[in-house]
């Protein structure tokens, strides 16, 4: 075994790790959901204004899920440290 | 060099008492994490036994006792935790076990992971034990079919604790790893 | 460190691990139990449809406590590794 | 101890790692319950739609419990690595 | 045991930990369906708008889970450290 | 290095863990605090009872903070290992 | 490396496990402010009694995050184990 | 193996650990979606102020999510540690 | 590798677990910030006193975050076990 | 592999943990985001208000994320074990 092992063997986890950041996202965007679909129950006559507003607030709540994954990518993909 | 084979050495370095005794000691810890549920559960039930008997005082006799009733189950995973914690510390089967130290040693440790479930039934417990004492404060007429509910729904939630608790003496009685 | 004995370590640790998947039916059917006790609470004559629904919800929340259990079985009682 | 040995160890650990998951479908399902039951009751004419829809929304919330339980049948009986 | 060996003992590892990003898709899809149980029997007839937001919003919730799966598919099958 | 030590160094992590059931007590109590804030403002002319219950019920949610605390200081005080 | 170092090692992590108790306390307190700030907007004249019964209901849900904070501090400054 | 891969191991863990803190920003913005499409919905001619307000709010929450990617992202490619 | 060295490695983590507590008051004082707003927005004459209890509130939230941060300082500047 | 590399790779650790406390006033002040949103549509006209108190109370929420900000970059360029 050498070091570049040891680094990948770590890497996976960290890239493991990093993942775990959806959790968030998955909470948020389905309390948007829900309210969203509350919403258009209650004011059918604004449901493209409610849409819209829960899309681009499940956009913003999306970041650092993604920012997790891009972590997670460069440890698999583009490790800078091997 | 290999670290990973040489940790292991280190390990097995030791005798098999004192690496079970030291596993033990995480796994105590681990499990009485579970503790957790019962805490946010009942004190749910505190804050809803409170908004009870001030939105009725008439009422706050049985309004109090569901919530010492349903947060009493709610208890039930804390307690279990604390009993395998106290036989990991006090009674520890698993020292007595013929077999390999590493796999003893680990068992402790599951069994405290396992223990953790206990944190599901204590918060769910628990907030039903609120939601009913809040039903019971509006209308204590009621008490008997909102407290049977309780029980029904509460029973429902303690399965997973259960499971968990089996997993762990399974682990510390009847370890199926070692022959 | 004879190899099995690894397996079989590691194997334990495992089968508590997925016994925390326990945290979520947990809490889920202690919601699904208090929301039936105040539906109890305010509409009595409903109580039958009102205690089915929710025991109907609670097995469904019950299914991924089941999987963890299964898993630890597997792990202790036929692990395929060894 | 071979090499073999030391990652069925780990994919035991993975295997209850994954299940882990299973908290979000249980509390998440566990809410649908009580929002089931507590519709039930209100609108007892409405059972049929209030089910339905809960059973279909569980059954999106189920998915990622079901992800995390195939990667632990997979690291089981399906181990990739050996 | 060869370092390889140790890259796939922790890849399992990894694959084990994305998987708990699951829990949040499965909270909040499982709260999406309340909301969405909740509406569809307080305005029945807007049934079809109240279900088809409850499945886009939770559609939208479920990346982050998958993000979680595909990171470990690749750790499991398509492992770029060997 | 003799064994004692380990179990020592293990003892003094068991007892750091067993503390961590304190985010229960402290989140429940917390939330019956709020709630006794709350009555206490609408039916001041309640506000034994209101305190009275709160305390009550927050004296019962403290005990497995106290369970957690005492197997804490066995580990440290009166550790049974050695 | 001796025995003694591996235990105060081992209690710098104990010690910092032994504050995560500290989340409890937090988040209960701050749910207590959030309660507190509301009925006090509400019943201005009902200040005193709605702020005494906050402070009191968050000296109670401080004490695990103290239990916490002993713990650790017995174990940095008055270590039973060397 | 020398110290430097060591540490380049320890980094690759440490960063997906520091993207876990993206949970929070998650959850929070996605309360502030539901919110907001709730909000719109029943005030449809606030539609501006209630986005701006939400945009804002989930600008603030964002925060601790960039802190965790910078940490993340100074251990991978700004390593001041060799 | 000494045993001092271990201990300063040890206490570099545990000072990172300590800071962990920091999540409570971040989740209690955010929804006192919440709170706060909602209820200058109904009540804007009683806004000196609701912002005067939430920073109030918010303060006792503080303490257990500011026990956090205290022991990871002692652990980092002021460490007992070297 | 010497001591000082050992302090560096677990401080890499150490760092990555600490921020993990950013969950807290991630969610937090989501939520009082979103409450600011809600009360800027219900009154338009005590939007500053609102806002003013929004923010006020989102940057005492934001305190313990910046608590684990710091540690991290302490452990990460003024680390005082080495
Ligand atoms: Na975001
Ligand atoms: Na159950
Ligand atoms: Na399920
Ligand atoms: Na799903
Ligand atoms: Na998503
Ligand atoms: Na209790
Ligand atoms: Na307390
Ligand atoms: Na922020
Ligand atoms: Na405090
Ligand atoms: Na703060």
């Amino acid at each position: 075994m050498n070091g570049v092992d040891l680094i990948k063997a770590c890497s996976a986890i960290g890239a493991g790790l990093a993942m775990i950041a959806g959790i968030g996202p998955g909470i948020g965007q389905g309390y948007a959901a829900g309210k969203g679909a509350e919403g258009v129950g209650r004011q059918p006559e604004a449901q493209g204004d409610i849409v819209r507003t829960m899309l681009l607030g499940a956009a913003v709540a999306e970041t650092t899920g993604i920012y997790g994954l891009i972590v997670a990518l460069i440890l698999l993909f583009a490790n800078p440290f091997f | 060099m290999n670290f990973v084979e040489q940790f292991f050495d280190w390990l097995l370095s030791f005798d098999k008492e004192t690496l079970i005794y030291a596993a033990s000691a995480i796994g105590a810890g681990l499990a009485m994490i579970a503790g957790i549920g019962p805490g946010v559960g009942q004190g749910y039930a505190a804050g809803k036994g409170a908004e009870a008997v001030g939105l009725n005082p008439k009422g706050s006799k049985q309004s109090t006792m569901v919530m010492l009733l349903g947060a009493a189950v709610a208890e039930t995973s804390g307690i279990l935790a604390l009993v395998v914690a106290i036989i990991l510390l006090y009674g520890n089967p698993i020292v007595n076990v013929q077999g390999a130290s590493i796999i003893l040693a680990a068992s402790a440790i599951g069994a405290g992971f396992s223990m953790i479930a206990g944190i599901g039934p204590g918060i769910g417990q628990g907030y039903a034990a609120g939601k009913a004492t809040e039903a019971v404060g509006r209308r204590p007429k009621l008490h008997s079919a909102v407290v049977r509910t309780m029980f029904l729904g509460q029973a429902v939630a303690q399965t997973t604790g259960i499971y968990a608790l089996i997993i762990a003496l399974v682990l510390m009685f009847a370890n199926p790893f070692i022959r």
